[in-house]
Parts: C-alpha cells; structure tokens; sequence
C-alpha cells in the first residue's frame, strides 16, 4: 500500500548516529539585519521575519543597528542571572536523579532568551512564561529557595504542593502561573495586554512557547487577537529545534521560519539569534517600545537549541546525535557573552571561576534551606487538608464533607501518609 | 417592578453591573454592536463604551483564554458564547486553566469570568443548537455551573455569578427567553409579561447561587430538575394528578444538597428531569447522592426523565424533548410501584 | 475609566444610514497578477496573496496570465449552475418565510464561489463544504428535489430527519457533510487528504470556510498538518466581508489579506476575485494541479461580499447599510458571466430570460416532488423511531430500550407527534 | 503464550493490526522514530514504514480532526493523545464530529478513529497528568469508552476497538502499564509476568467491547469499577474480609448493564469505585442505573469512592488516590447498613 504513498513526513536532517547537520538554518552575518522605527506598519516588516538579528559576532565584537549599547554592568549583571540560572539548572537535576524531587526541566543552552528578555522589560510588566523560562524568575529576583521548594512540594511551597516541579508563579514578582497545558497562557497573555490596554495602562505583557506548541489551537488564539485589538504584548516563540523527539520540521518549520507566521497575521515578526545575549535584548526592547507606545503586538521567534533532554523523564540519545548540540552554529549564550565582556576588558577567567563559585555556594546554601523546610521523603510536611481548599473562594458544602471524611481517615490512621519513595516515572 | 422577559432580565443583570462595576466588561461573538444574536447585550456598547463591551472573533476558544487573562489583570469579564453547543473550542481553557488556577496558585492568581450560553432545544436548531452540555462541566471540580428558568432568578442569579470571585458556566434554556414553556409546543406561545416571576426589579439585586428552590411544594413526590424542565414538569404535575414538590435546582454545582434531600427524605420518592441526554447525564449525579442520603426513606427507585441518548434531531424535536407526557409517566411509575 | 483605553477595536467602515465605503479594499487591475508555474516554492508566492487574481474586466474582456480559456459551452454551464444556484436560493427562502422549513441560508452574490471552483476539480476530488457552497451540490448534478428533501427533513431526507435544512451530504458525489460548528471541515478534509496521500491515490480534496471562521482553531489547524505533510489539498477562505453582524476586520483583515496567512505556514496563499468566474476557475485549476502533482497545498482567499442576510434569522439592516452590495466593487458574478458570455456573442438577454425560465420550471417542479414526500407541517412523516438509529452501527441495548419506550408512548397515543408550527426562531 | 505487560500488549495489538489491516494508521505525538513517550509505538514506524505510523505536531485537536479525515477516506486511524489530559483541545472534534458523523449522515459518512490515551494518577504526574476524564465521554451519544485492567484486556480490546466500526476512546491506566498496583504505594512493584493476564497471545485475539468480566466472583456485595481501580478493590476485598463480587465494567459506554445489575440483585449491596473525581463521574450513572434495576434488592445505599473533587494534587498524591483503606470502609459501611 505505502509504494506510491506521496505523503511527506518530515524526518531532521540527522538521527543518532548520523552527523549532526544544521545547514536548514538561515543564518545571517552579525549585524546585518536591518532595525525599523518601532512605529513601522506590519506590512513593512516581512523582511525582519526572514533575516536573523544577530548582534554578538564570532570575534565577540557588538554590532550593527540592533546593538543595544549596554553598559558593561548591565551585560555583567545578564552574565550572572544567566549563569546563576544554569548552575540552578545543573543541581536541580542532580537532585531530581538522586530521587528528591519528581521531576525536573531544564533550560541549559536557552539562558539568553529568557535572561535578556527580563531585563529589557519592566518590572510591572507581566510575564506569562512555559516551562523553560526559569531565567525570568532569576532576572526579576526571585529567591531560589521559592523555586526549589515549589520543587519539593514542601512546607514553603508557593502551589502548597498542587503542582509538579518548575510550574512556579509569583504574584508580587508578575510572573503568571505555568500550566502543564501547552500554550494555554499565550492567549492569556493576549487578554491580559487586552486589559491593560482597556485600563489604559501602560504595562505590557509577554508571553512565551516553544516551536513545538505553535502547533497549539492557543497560538492561532493569540496571533488573531493580539492583532485584532493591537494588544500590548510580545509573542515570544523559542525554536529551540526540538519538541521532546520530534525536531522543528514536524512544527511546520521547514519552508519558512516560524517568525514568518507574524506578518501572516499582520504582526511583525523577528528572528533572532536566541543565543545572543545582546540581540534578544534588543528585539524584547523593540517590541516592548512599540507595545507600549500602542503600536501593536510583535512575534519574536528565537532561534535556539534545546542542549538538555526535555526532561529528566526524557533521553534525548534515542532520537537525535549526542553530539548534536557541540555543531550548533550559534554557539552557548554564556560562553558568548563572557567572551564579549573579556572581549571589552570588562570580565577575566577568574572573575567568571569566582563568580561560579559564588554563584555555586548560593545555590547550595538555598537548597540546604529549602530542605529544611520539608521534603518527599521527610522533614516537615504539608497538611493533607490543604488540598481542599482554594478549588473555589470559599469551600462548598461537599468538599467540606470531603475534608472532614479525610480528616478522619487521618485521624484513625487508616491511610498511610508516610513517605512514598518515587516511583519510576514513565 | 418591571416586567421583563428573560433576555431583557439578562441584559439587566449586565447594564446594572456594567453601570456599578468598571471591572466589568462584555465580550462575544456579535455582542457589541449588533446586541447579539439573541440581543442579550442590545443597547449595552452603545451605553457603556465599546471598551466595555465589544465584538470578538469567531474563537471560542480564544474568547474564554482572553477572558481569563483579563480576569487575572483585574476585570470581570462576562464572555458570551453563542450557543451552548459551541463551547467546546473552549472547553480545554476552562477545564485546564480557568477552573484550576485558583487551586494551582493557591489563591494567588484567580480569573472571575462569567460564561453565557444559551442552551437546550425546542427552537428547530437542531443537533448543533440544542444542547444541555451541563453535566460536562458539572464534573470539573472549580466551576460553578448555573441554570435559571425564570426572568427573575435569571438576573438575581447573573449579578450573583458576576459579583463572586468564582468562574461560572452560566446556561441560558433559550426555549424559554420568551415565556415559560410547558413542554406542549402545540399550545399558543405565552409570554413572561403575563407570569410572576416576569417581574423584575430594574436595579440592583442578587439570588444566591448553589441554593435551590421549592418551586412548587408537594407532599408524595419530589422532582429535581431545573431550566426549561422546571415548567415542564408543573405540568406534568398538572397533567398526572400527583402532588409533587418541584425543586429548582438552579445551581447544578456546587448543588444544594440539603433542600433536594430534605424534601425526598420527605417525600419519599423521586423523579429528576433533565433536557441533556440521559447516559452520564446530571441526573445521574442527583440520583446518586438522593439514594445515598435518602436510601431509607425511599418508597421506589428513583425515576430519570432525560433526552434519549441520540443527538438532538431537527425533524423529531418533540418526540426527542422530554415533555409532560414523559415525565407524568415516570412521576406515576414512582407512586405506584411499592 | 475608558478615556485613556488604547484597545483597538476595529469597526467597519460604513453602518447603517451611511455610505457604503469599500475603499478598504485592494484591487489589482484585470489580468495584472502574475502566475506563477505549479511547482513553484511556497515562499516564492508572497506576491499571489497580496494581489488580486482578475481575469474578467468591466469591458467583459478576459486578460492575463490567469485566463482559463475555457470554451464558450463550458462558460455557458457554469452560468447555468450560478442562475440555478440563485434560483434555488431564492426560491428556499420564499419556503421559509412561508413557514415551510425551519431555517435557509443564501448564498446570494458568492455563487462563482462553488461553481468556479467545483468545475474546475474532478469528480473523485472529495469536497468538505462550509454552509454557503450549494453551487458545488450543483454543479455535480445533485437533484434539487434531494436538497430540497432535506431542508424539509421529509421522508426523502438524505439525513433522515436529523439536521438542520442545509447540512447536506452526498457520498456518492465525494461531497462531504455539512457540520453546524465552524470550521471543523477544515483539518478534516486536510486529513482526507493525507489518507489519499498514504494511498498513493490521486484524487485531492477541498474545503471551504468564511473569514469571520477562519479565527477558530481548526484554521490553524489545517494550515499546520497540511503544510507540515504537504497534504494534496486546496483550502478555500472565502471572504464575503461580514461574518454575521461583524465585518472581516474582526476576524483580523485589517492590516492583511486572509491570503497572506498561506505564506506564514510555507503554503502558497492566492488572493482572487470571488466574483470573477474565470478567475476563481484559473486559480482551483492552478491549486488542483499543484496538490495533484504532489507539490503541496494552497490556500485561495476569495474576495466576495454576502449579499443576502446571514441567514433566514438574521436583519443585515441592523448592522451594514442596505445599499452596500450596490457599492460593491466587484460586482455579480452571475451579470459578470453573462457579460462577457454576451461580449463573445455566445449569450444573449433573451437566451439568458429563457434559461431563467426553464430553471424556475425545474426549481418548481422539484419542490412540487419534494414536498409529495412529506413537508413539516403535513403529508407523508419520517418515522421517529428511526432516530434511535445511526448512533453506533449496531443499536446498542440501551437504545433498543429507549426505541421500545418511545414505541410504547407512540402506540399509546401519549406523544402528541402532530406536526408543530414553526416556533419563531431566535 | 507471551508475557506481555501492558505497554507490550498495547503494542502488540497495534503490530497485529498493522500488518493485518493495511487501512491501519498511527499517528500521534512522538509515536513514529521515537515509538512513544511511555513506548506503545516502540519500533511500529520502522516495521512498518512512516506511511503507516508517524509523527504529528503538538496539536490533540488537529490530531482528532486529521484522523476523522483519514477515517473518512477509508482508513483505520489509531490516534495516541500523550495524556488523557491533553485531550480536551480535541474534545470540540470528539464531541461535535467523531461522535456524530454516522448519526447526522444517515450512515452515508463514518470516521472508525480510535483515541488511545494514558490516563489517571499515581506517577508523580501532578494535576496534568493525572486526569481520568472518562465521565466526559460517556455522556457523549456516539463514542465507545473503553478502559482496560490488565494485558490481556488491554490487547483483546484495542483489537475490538480497531476492528469495530464505531469511534471509540481507549483509556489506559498509565500507573498499571508495568505491573497490577493494589493501592499500596509502599510496596514493592510488581510486574506482570508475574500475573496470570500478563499472559497474551502473540496474535490476533479480541475481547468484545460493551461486555463486563467478573474478575472475582462473590457473595455479598458488588463492586463495580474499572481500569486501577480493579486492583484497588481486588486488595480492598481482602483488606475488609468480605466476600465482595468485583466487576470489571471494562466498556463503559455502552454499558454492559445486565453483568452489572445481575450481580448487584443478587447481593444486594453495592460500592462504585473510579478513581476520577466523584462529582458527576461515571459512578453516578452506574449508581442511578442500579438503584433504578435493584431497587428492591438493595439492602443499603450503594456506596461510591473516588478522587476528591479537587484537581489532582502533586504532594498528595496518595492521600487523594481512592486506595484499599476508602474501598474497604465503603464496603464495610453497605455491609453493615441495614
Ligand atoms: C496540550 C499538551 N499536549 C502535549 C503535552 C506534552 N508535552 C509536554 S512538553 C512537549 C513538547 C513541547 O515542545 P516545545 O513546544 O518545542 O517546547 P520545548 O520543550 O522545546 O521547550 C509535549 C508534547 C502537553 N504538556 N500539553
Ligand atoms: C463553533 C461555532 N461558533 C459559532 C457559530 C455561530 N455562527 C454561525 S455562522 C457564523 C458566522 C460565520 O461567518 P463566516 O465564517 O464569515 O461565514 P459566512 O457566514 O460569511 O459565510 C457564526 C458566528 C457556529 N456555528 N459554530
Ligand atoms: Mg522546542
Ligand atoms: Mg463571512
């Protein structure tokens, strides 16, 4: 039956085993791509969606019209969030394969594009972030204790232990709630913009998925209503080239890039290199100037790689060449911005090694407090009875019951409430 | 007091709310200019702005995420979707976010957003314009789930589901929009003008949810249901000769269990009606918890009255409809077994 | 609290009581858009979504690239199945008003639509129709009276009774079912494609949806999978200007063609004349050939206006001014082949008042057939217990019990199935 | 025969159906090169080629809607949705065309899709991934709910479901994929070569869909539950010491009503037992239709267990997971009623 098939099924361009190839991507030279005012029409925007902004070159020299012009400390205060944000990456999966959390995500590779992002914005905008933008907590200051024991679903858990690991939020810090659902808070982000926008206020919103979850009847959502009422937001979509197995082409990306889908809309869209530092910087700066001018939404499509599994429950040497990541053409977002800063005589060796170590001791120091705060398998833990609260304001008749049947049960001793070792997760 | 039909009761209920509350805003598809397919939002734009109440893209699905992330950022939204029967683009934002964002953040992010639809049959609508989708939501727990079937209680109702904190799914039976319909589509349309509780108030009042109402008291026999069914079923009252109590649930979750089983334990017998399709129906639900708590006070099993299990068919409206007929039945199979 | 608001909300150019203003509008001179080879690259198209395909001037002359050469008889049969089409329309919604069916809608002024389109595919081509393309019923050669059947839900309803008037299906003529919820045709007919692809098999499939649908996931949805497997398929948007009361605007037209979404997904998108016969024919012919010869599919946004009501429930003077399809630039479609068929000196204003004629004998005769099979209000009736039917293939036991019970009513006389009067619609 | 466990047995029944039925298709989320994120699809696409299984993108609703297109057109499709609670983008699909396409077309049009989706708790999965949404389905008129309990089932019906004409939604309770799990966290994990349906033929089997298995017979009480929950109350019998019939409704729609209602006669007393949120779940239905058939049978108020209706929380998962200890003291409260 399949001889005459004529369906095309994407496949990447190589599986384990196979060199690494990634001459699909349209790379631009560093500081090529031309900067529109942030006024300009949708309609004049279509060449941004093809080019790729790209400010940092391989001689760690800043430029073209995109460069930002940031002062040394800036770019140094980007390099720590960036680095704090991957030693925290590296220990939590540490943790999560010596059985003490469930389950971990890492970002390793896609520093910049939340890093920068955060820093280009204000600190009043509201971020609407998927699961791999760990940096925008790290950016606007979040204490790592917070995140860790949302990971431990312990005592100081800010989800009181309803979520698994890394679907943090943080009201006071604006950054919403990460859903297990993909995409769902692109739409949302659109309708907080919307409201914003009603309110005649002047925070923007922005929002974040990867290119995997563009697939996402959301994405649609949100493209058509950011354009229809020129909502103040940025779409950030991360095309880190992988959606767990399946690479960017099963996502729709092998004939045009998926900044392209913008224009589309009568958006703007832009690509950029997700590993520089200083041009998703400059993008996020772009957009955040025009949605807040009330010229309208802008799609940014950053061009990254996924260097990490998806996830601890993932083993990327199934489906894609170990090496895959070593023949990245754009390189590691940290290492390029610690070269540009030795490049500006602004940054050493040994200030980075101290900075690691610094950074190293502040992580161990927020794990040893977050533990003491409870874990799966021991310390303090949370009430059980908690659970029934917050599924409405205030708690209805049959969940108090519910409560009070628990109670019981507790009380009696007939459900065994003592540690469960982690099963192995599927 | 104003007498209002339950369309004019509704736009009530959001005029008042717009008027008090500029965290209030409208959204839908044909809602702003036009007042909306059923005019539900007539005259609304025009009054309070077209910031406040506005036209949306045909998305259902991006109505009710939008809605959310404008209750998260402080407004109430009250998002209109054209029929019940087309919620479903949208089902996906309302189970996996707007109901449990309240529980994932433990109070810490919440979105208030209100759900029109209109629902249920007896307009020719056919399968795509007929549905009691009610039970669907019934069971995702942080939804409260709403159905008036008078003017009054229409309006009390929806201040009441703007004014909370919770989301709410708020089924609108349009058969009745009109006038109370008593299931016999041969006899001559009667309007809301002409029934008690087509008297509204113009300003502001409430009726609580998740408390139901005795809308006919009875001594043999209790019959739960709520919607259109509830004049249906004082018919049936009518047409069987049996002194039944008719409660209308109107708030199908979180229910008022202690008014449904206090009058069965009572009664001791029980019929509970429904327009939606009968298999893993709402019923279902009420049953489940009437026996459990009325098990011994029970003088027969308890009765369903639903749609039959089949889409709503266009040519076969009223032999699909639940009517008087079908539930006087199941009211004197409940009397007379023993 | 609105002063400051800086939501746009779009709003048409012209309401009731003012001028009707299509100045909005793009148009391309006849015969000035450029036609690509088939197997042109996707991104290679942009141009196609921002023009305007017209074949057929106000001279009546057909010029350009894109001109069918179709000869005069085949011109001469799609005017007839466009008139037919008109007639039938006209005269259903007579029906209705009479109390006769529940519900119509028009297709009134968008008639090249289908019939361009249906004659320029091939029988086994599958259709996957929206609402408002009764001309393809037409132009594969359905019999009135079976159309008319169902709207009456009588005993020849090829639905038995079960949908609304206008949900047709045909399966012998590869028409597919009409469904009442938006779009939801769209990603089906994608689908069907892929299986023909899987196949090996040649034939294509089409479908069609309005703008103000194009807003529902499911667009999205069949962009995706058919650029993601370059599924032989032809994607019609068919852009009538008003979606119900809101114009197309709303559904995100207002800084961008519907076509040029197409180029977003790395799908050729081809913005055409709707209500230029030669033109929609050129451009189905072109999309049918590019899916036939496995080279991908197209999208093809036709520029029409919705001359009638929305449907029989709808008051198009309480949101549009009246005399805005008299302002329509692009004019009938049915005077414009008349036209040029007259210009060619193959048509005539007699001929053409005689074929109207011998088209109302034939609308009037097959509703005559028509309601000899039953009409809601009398004559012979469906039986109801046939609804227990077509759940599942076999009636499962709770069914059966259901179909006994409702048998029971019946024979008891309990069920008064007496026909009911048309309730006033909402 | 093999030792299969419930993945293998999965997979088997798709390879058997692959190479049988050259109308077969897979598709899904990382199901072709990959072969699945829990390997259901292990090795398929390259047996039998990425025209017969492959890759889509990450989209349940363009997943459903692209399989009744295939459907359509001739094929088998076997659609995988990653978690059952990623099925709702889908549900629009499910509900308003999968289900209703026969019925609207006189069965002039048919979509044979069958929806395969790892369901329910008890991995750590969190609220996302946790989900036992079945109640939703059942009351859609049009689909078949399936939900086996063990290896065996699990082939014989997905072979039912792949063969048989009608859409059909297959849960499968991911926390038994490796091994029967009673409830007891604590304990070691058992696989299922160790269990006597771990035993599955290699080839082409069936188990007829909308027919219940008795999985351990008894005397004095029925439990009717399905999926985990077989488990569950399998170690809940032995935990109360009563001499309970189990049954395994294994379709849940349509219902093997007669094995259930037998039983519970027969008994008298009954407990309902899933492990999805109780409020309107699938437990109601099938306590409205015992109550109705064994009124005068029963000897006390059937009894239901299942999730709390709160969303299915992380830290809690075995607190919240309807375990032996809540099946049991269900169990003993009907036996001690009267
Ligand atoms: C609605 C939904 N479908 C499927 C999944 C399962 N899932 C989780 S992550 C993922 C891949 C997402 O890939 P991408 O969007 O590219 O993001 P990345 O992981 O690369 O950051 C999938 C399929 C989910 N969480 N939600
Ligand atoms: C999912 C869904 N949402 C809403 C509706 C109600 N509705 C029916 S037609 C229509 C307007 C569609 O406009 P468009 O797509 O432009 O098609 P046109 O009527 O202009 O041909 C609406 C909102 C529906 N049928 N289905
Ligand atoms: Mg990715
Ligand atoms: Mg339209």
């Amino acid at each position: 039956m399949t001889p005459r098939s004529r369906l095309h099924v994407p496949s990447p361009p190589a599986r384990p085993g196979q060199e690494p190839d990634f001459s699909y991507l349209a790379l631009s030279a560093p500081g090529a791509a031309h900067r529109p005012e942030v006024t300009v029409a949708a309609a004049d925007t279509e060449n941004l969606s093809k080019e790729l902004v790209r400010v940092l070159g391989d001689d760690h020299v800043a430029v073209g019209p995109w460069n930002p012009h940031l002062e040394p400390p800036e770019l140094q205060v980007g390099l720590r969030h960036m680095l704090l944000t991957r030693l925290f990456d590296d220990r939590m999966q540490r943790i999560q394969r010596q059985g003490r959390i469930s389950f971990y995500i890492k970002s390793t590779g896609e520093e910049a594009v939340a890093v920068a992002a955060g820093m280009a914005l204000q600190p009043g905008d509201m971020l609407f972030p998927s699961y791999r933008q760990q940096g925008l907590q790290v950016v606007r200051g979040r204490n790592l204790v917070d995140l860790m024991c949302q990971c431990l679903s312990n005592t100081h858990d800010m989800c009181k232990g309803r979520q698994m690991p890394i679907m943090y939020h943080w009201g006071s810090g604006n950054i919403f709630s990460i859903s297990g659902n993909l995409a769902t808070q692109y739409p949302q982000a659109v309708g907080w913009a919307m409201a914003a926008a009603i309110k005649g206020e002047d925070h923007i919103a922005a929002s974040w998925i990867g290119e995997g979850s563009s697939a996402e009847a959301d994405f649609h959502h949100a493209m058509t209503f950011a354009a229809v009422y020129q909502a103040p937001v940025i779409l950030n979509l991360v095309n880190n080239q992988w959606a767990i197995s399946t690479f960017q082409g099963v996502a729709g990306g092998e004939r045009r890039t998926f900044a392209q889908r913008g224009p589309g809309y009568g958006i703007p869209g832009i690509r950029v290199d997700g590993n520089d530092f200083l041009a998703v910087y400059a993008v996020t700066e772009w957009a955040a100037q025009r949605a807040r001018q009330g010229v309208g939404p802008t799609l940014i499509e950053h061009v990254t790689y996924r260097a990490a599994a998806h996830s601890t429950s993932d083993d990327p040497s199934r489906y894609r060449p170990k090496e895959e990541w070593k023949a990245w053409p754009l390189g590691d977002p940290i290492a390029r911005l610690k070269g540009h800063l030795i490049a500006l005589g602004e940054w050493s060796e040994e200030r980075h090694a101290r900075l690691e170590k610094e950074l190293e001791v502040q992580v161990n120091a927020s794990w040893k407090e977050a533990e003491s705060y409870g874990t799966l398998s021991g310390g303090p833990a949370l009430d059980p009875l908690t659970m029934f609260e917050d599924v409405f304001k205030d708690m209805p008749q049959h969940l108090v019951q519910q409560r009070e049947e628990m109670r019981a049960l507790l009380e009696a001793g007939t459900i065994d409430v003592s540690p469960v070792p982690l099963a192995q997760k599927a | 007091m104003a007498r209002m039909n339950m369309v004019q009761a509704l736009n009530s209920a959001m005029d008042v709310m717009l008027a008090r509350d500029p965290r209030v805003v409208i959204l839908g598809e044909d809602v702003g200019y036009f007042g909306g397919v059923f005019r539900a939002t007539e005259g609304l734009q025009r009054k309070h702005g077209e910031h406040r109440v506005f036209d949306t893209p045909i998305s259902e699905g991006g109505i009710i995420a939008a809605a959310i992330g404008m209750g998260v950022n402080g407004l109430k939204p009250v998002a209109e979707i054209q029929f019940a029967d087309y919620i479903y683009p949208g089902f996906d934002q309302v189970v996996s976010e707007l109901a449990r964002l309240r529980y994932r953040t433990a109070g810490e992010f919440t979105a208030p957003v209100t759900i029109r639809t209109p629902c249920g049959g007896g307009i020719r609508g056919g399968q795509t314009h007929s549905q009691s989708p009610e039970a669907i939501f019934t069971h995702v727990s942080g939804i409260k789930v709403v159905m008036p079937s008078n003017p009054y209680d229409a309006k009390g109702l929806l201040i009441s589901a703007i004014e909370g904190e919770d989301p709410v799914v708020f089924f609108e039976p349009k058969r009745i929009y009109n006038g109370p319909f008593d299931g016999d589509p041969h006899k001559p349309a009667v309007p809301w003008s002409t029934h008690p509780q087509g008297e509204v108030p113009e300003g502001h009042f409430t009726v609580p949810l998740s408390k139901a109402a005795i809308v006919r008291p009875g001594t043999v026999a209790t019959i739960l249901t709520y919607g259109t069914m509830v004049h249906v079923s004082e018919a049936a009252v009518r047409l069987a000769g049996i002194d039944a109590e008719i409660i209308d649930v109107r708030t199908m979750a979180p229910l008022d269990i202690d008014t449904v089983c206090t009058s069965v334990c009572r009664t001791g017998r029980c019929v509970v009606v429904h327009e939606a399709t009968l298999f893993g129906g709402y019923g279902a639900e009420l049953v489940a918890r009437v026996q459990e708590h009325c098990f011994w006070n029970l003088e027969a099993p308890i009765q369903r009255v639903g749609g039959w299990d089949t889409p709503y068919p266009h040519a076969f409206e009223w032999e699909y409809f639940p009517g008087p007929a079908r539930v006087a039945a199941a009211l004197t199979k409940v009397m007379e077994a023993s």
